[in-house]
């Protein structure tokens, strides 16, 4: 009854978030054995990246601000990785970031090769120059990103979009090509150390995840499903079942979960699917397709 | 971020400093913090005291080790955490073998009738002898500059290691993998505290992992059983970028 | 020693947010008489406006999102209550709203004649079609607005601007004939019931403040006091001493506060006021103006 | 939003609906909810029992109070709260005064020996009076459908207020002006539940403010000695735009 189908088929809704505990192999395997439906990969890119120097992550209780700075081994090496985490034997969604259309197409199509269900285009990291942001907020390059990479793959593509921005719906139509949408990516922010009177993370600015951003989350993946009636992927603040069903009843038809992994552990994956079952028995629900977007008025 | 305030530094050797202080901060044995120099880096650090004052024990690597190693009195070590799990401390019979730096976190586990094993590349490495009962320490350096010539593996056969109730062992992977092949099929119990690199400690951004398991938060401490399920161990590590190498 | 100008002196930095408890001049004055240093008002337009039907508000231990819509009871009426607010002998910020540069400065005059200290221009409510976020996202507009405004009156004219965009520079550019920039206004969000299966809002959609936006409100302080080296009022997220100081240390001269006052109440300013000459006192810090944008690097 | 699940509904009178749940949740009574009528408005109602069952008793004046009242078996009621400060409620000897719904909340501090009066226009607006004992309720009504002719200040001649250690009066503000105007000069307690109109409940929106103090945070009870301090009381208001309006 957690089934979903985002144009992949997932067993539940459950989807690890890019950037949390998906760089190696290994790890998204045991994060996939422990209950995940999916998993997206660390956003990569064409070559080796070392990221910021740290910190590169400040949280407190409510949210998380990280400038880990698209750190990645580059497309080449990360075959590798996926092919170890494919042993959980769930689908795998490859995260990639560019700056032009072609290198986008060209690491979609490694991506593929490598067995990747679906590919999710990273065109919003809020703190690292040349991409992201910059990528995000120009809707024509968005278009001839996502005209070129569902050209030349032949699995879903998604369309991680930034909240970073004063027209999420032009964001959208730019990149209606795409097979879904993912909402939302972290949003700019910062932290200073008022001890040391400097900003905590080497990069100064930061994005901002966690339950902060949740209601957030929430208005984009309403707004966006109202307006384009697509596949929404919902990410952002995700702790309980009950942000889950938000966002279902925003329009999300899977959601993705990031920063709560590290105060809940990877445990979270089966208890919300639990939790979830139970809520769906006690309410008569047979399909999560009969809670998507229930609340848009 | 929080911090702690230095009360004392005292030198332990050439490049290697204790910061001491005071904070009733719980802190079980084998946990860490990140240690925050502002301007640097972020380093994790491990407590080589736990009681009064508490103390962490730093080897000057790079920039930001050689920064705490320089703190004077009243300087602030910012931090978060404290992290990790710590360690199992028994009340019986326990071998601890550290390495170089890898000694610090073993020191709050010691007492009167501890036997210590303290390697080194050479003999200004071996640190924090004074913590152990003269009588039960044995040290052994590549160099043979200090105690007996070879590595931490080459004290163990001086000793009957299956006399002890638990061993705890810390320091670079190559040399934990060196103890854990010699334990291998004998019948003892054995705690390590793995070194991975880490840049976040809270356990999201898998630069630490260790066949999926991440040293800063399932770690550092490990049990010989849970490591004999890991075939990353000793093997196979990731970098910064988060590419796969041999050690 | 908490002394502090934003072209209007303050005896303290601690000014009530627009939009908080400031409707009535009776509960201005009373914020004043309990320690603020000074208030804003509620956004006036030129003619009375009931504004959404209830619920207006929703708030968690975190956050609040609250969907008004502008409600006042028009600029006429409103010089009543600002004699009233007045009584208190501090200076009263006057924030209007408008949707054209005439209407703003006519506004702007109304207030200087009530006399108001200083003008704070919204231009960015997220939830009323027609102004806010339409205006603030407009450059040219905005810069049309201030001008006029600026040649209208002769207090200080603050632009408040919203976070809802994806060039928070540009639109400080754009408003640069202003004497200060308020930073932040409200971040559009949303809440979903999901007993009801319904958004909680009336009007759907609402700005997010409290503790959640503190991030973000400290980087666009830090991020336009950088670019552009002006005096910044910081508000968003305000709740301890803590949060106080590191607004001041990205570069807000003073701060406004807003949400806060409904778990700390109107004692809250006097709290804060104590806590940071405690603070100044133990650093040794003899004016707040040694500490204003600190941080930057 | 929490909600409670209506148990019962029971009709008090023509237009007037006490709805029944059961929830441990802790009220003080004169606390009222913010309840929530999804797609309609969201308003300010009080406990008419603060035991269990507990209970809101509320009459329809509008479309959100009509839903309410209309309330079956298994509904839920949405709201936040519970808001305000609530009664004082003392153990000596009470009257207590109640104009239209304005009894509703009063009555959580009836007791064997506590006095009512109970007001309203007309005889359909006297409700719950089985909450009384029936020596000690005076009922008054406008048009002298019921009870004697009259404002509820008319029944309190009937009555030697000073012989009692607590008034409790709740009532549009109008009526409770003439309620503090009376009792101005004798030698009495009194504890006045205001009414205005209310968009959050939580003190920030200030729609239900009186002389800066906000009826849902600082209120909804005020001391006679805390309204003599206030002018607005029973003379000016602010309407939902903020416009400032004569009663
Ligand atoms: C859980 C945990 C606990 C730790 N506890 C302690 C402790 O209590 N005391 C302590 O001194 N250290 C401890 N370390 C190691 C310490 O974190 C590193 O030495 C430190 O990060 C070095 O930082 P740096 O910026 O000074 O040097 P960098 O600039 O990072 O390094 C300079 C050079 O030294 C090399 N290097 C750095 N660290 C090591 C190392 N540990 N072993 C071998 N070569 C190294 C680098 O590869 C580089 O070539 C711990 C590590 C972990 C994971
Ligand atoms: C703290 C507090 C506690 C309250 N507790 C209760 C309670 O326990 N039970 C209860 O029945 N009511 C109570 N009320 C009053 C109740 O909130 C209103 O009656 C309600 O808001 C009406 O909403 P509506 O949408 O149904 O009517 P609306 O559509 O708002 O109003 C319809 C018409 O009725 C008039 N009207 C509305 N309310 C009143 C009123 N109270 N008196 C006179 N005319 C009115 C309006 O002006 C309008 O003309 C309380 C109010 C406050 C402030
Ligand atoms: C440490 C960290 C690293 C992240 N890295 C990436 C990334 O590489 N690519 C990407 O698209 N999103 C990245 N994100 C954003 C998350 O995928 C997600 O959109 C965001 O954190 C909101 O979800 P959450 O609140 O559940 O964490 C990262 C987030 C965090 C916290
Ligand atoms: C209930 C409410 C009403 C508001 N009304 C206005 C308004 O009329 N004009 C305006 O410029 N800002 C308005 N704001 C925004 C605040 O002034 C402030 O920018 C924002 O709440 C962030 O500060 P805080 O986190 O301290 O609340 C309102 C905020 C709230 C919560
Ligand atoms: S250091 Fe980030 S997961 Fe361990
Ligand atoms: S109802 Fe908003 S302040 Fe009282």
């Amino acid at each position: 009854m957690l089934e979903t189908d985002i144009g992949i088929k997932l067993e539940n809704p459950f989807i690890l978030a890019s950037g949390i505990l998906d760089e190696n192999g290994y790890t998204v395997k045991r994060v996939l054995e422990s209950g995940a439906g999916a998993a997206v990969t660390k956003s990569i890119g064409s070559s080796e990246r070392r990221g910021f120097e740290p910190p590169v992550i400040y949280s407190d209780d409510n949210y998380t601000i990280n400038a880990i700075g698209l750190s990645n081994p580059g497309i080449e090496d990360y075959g590798n990785e996926i092919k170890i985490a494919l042993q959980a034997g769930k689908p795998i969604i490859g995260s990639i970031f560019a700056q032009t259309p072609e290198e986008f197409a060209s690491l979609a199509k490694k991506m593929q090769g490598y067995g990747a269900s679906a590919i999710e285009l990273n065109l919003s990291c809020p703190h690292v120059n040349g991409y992201g942001m910059e990528v995000g907020s120009d809707p024509e390059l968005v278009s001839a990103v996502v005209s070129e990479v569902k050209s030349n793959v032949n699995i879903p593509v998604y369309a991680k979009l930034s909240p970073n921005t004063s027209d999420m719906i032009e964001q959208a139509r730019a990149a209606s090509k795409c097979d879904g949408y993912v909402l939302i990516n972290t949003i700019k922010a910062m932290k200073i150390d008022i001890n040391a009177r400097m900003p905590v993370l080497s990069n100064v600015y930061g994005g901002l995840s966690g339950r902060s951003i949740k209601p957030v989350g929430i208005r984009y993946v309403y707004e966006v499903k109202k307006e384009t009636g697509k596949n929404i992927i919902g990410v952002g603040g995700i702790n309980t079942v009950e942000d889950v069903l938000e966002y279902i009843m925003a329009g999300a038809s899977a959601v993705q979960i990031g920063s709560a992994i590290s105060s809940h552990g990877v445990s979270l994956f089966t208890d919300l699917s639990k939790e979830l079952k139970k809520y769906m028995e006690m309410n008569s629900i047979n399909s999560i397709k009969d809670l998507v977007g229930v609340a848009i008025r | 971020m929080k911090y702690f305030t230095v009360s004392e530094n005292i030198r332990e050797a050439e490049n290697v400093n204790t910061l001491e202080f005071y904070d009733d901060i719980r802190i079980i044995p084998g946990q860490f913090i990140m240690a925050w120099v502002p301007g640097i880096n972020q380093i994790p650090l491990s407590f080589s005291s736990t009681g009064s004052p508490k103390s962490i024990t730093v080897k000057v690597y790079g920039d930001a080790s050689a920064k705490i190693a320089g703190m004077k009195t009243g300087d602030r070590i910012f931090y978060e955490g404290p992290y990790g799990n710590g360690f199992n401390n028994i009340t019986g019979k326990k071998l601890v073998i550290g390495a170089g730096s890898g000694i610090a976190p073993l020191v709050p586990l010691v007492n009167e009738s501890t036997t210590g094993i303290i390697s080194g590349k050479t003999a200004s490495d071996i640190i924090l002898t004074s913590k152990f009962n003269p009588d039960r320490l044995i040290i052994a350096t590549d160099d043979g500059t200090a105690g007996i010539k070879g590595f931490a593996t080459e004290a163990m056969r001086e000793i009957d290691i299956e006399s002890f109730d638990m061993i705890y062992a810390c320091g670079p992977e190559i040399m934990l993998k060196a103890v854990f092949d010699y334990i291998k099929g004998r019948d003892v119990k054995c705690q390590f505290s793995l070194e991975r690199s880490m840049k976040c400690g809270i356990g999201i951004c898998d630069s630490c992992s260790i066949n999926g398991y991440q040293v800063c938060h399932d770690g550092p401490v490990f049990t010989s059983e849970q490591l004999t399920k890991m075939d990353e161990f000793g093997k196979t590590k990731l970098t910064y970028s988060g590419k796969r190498v041999f050690f």
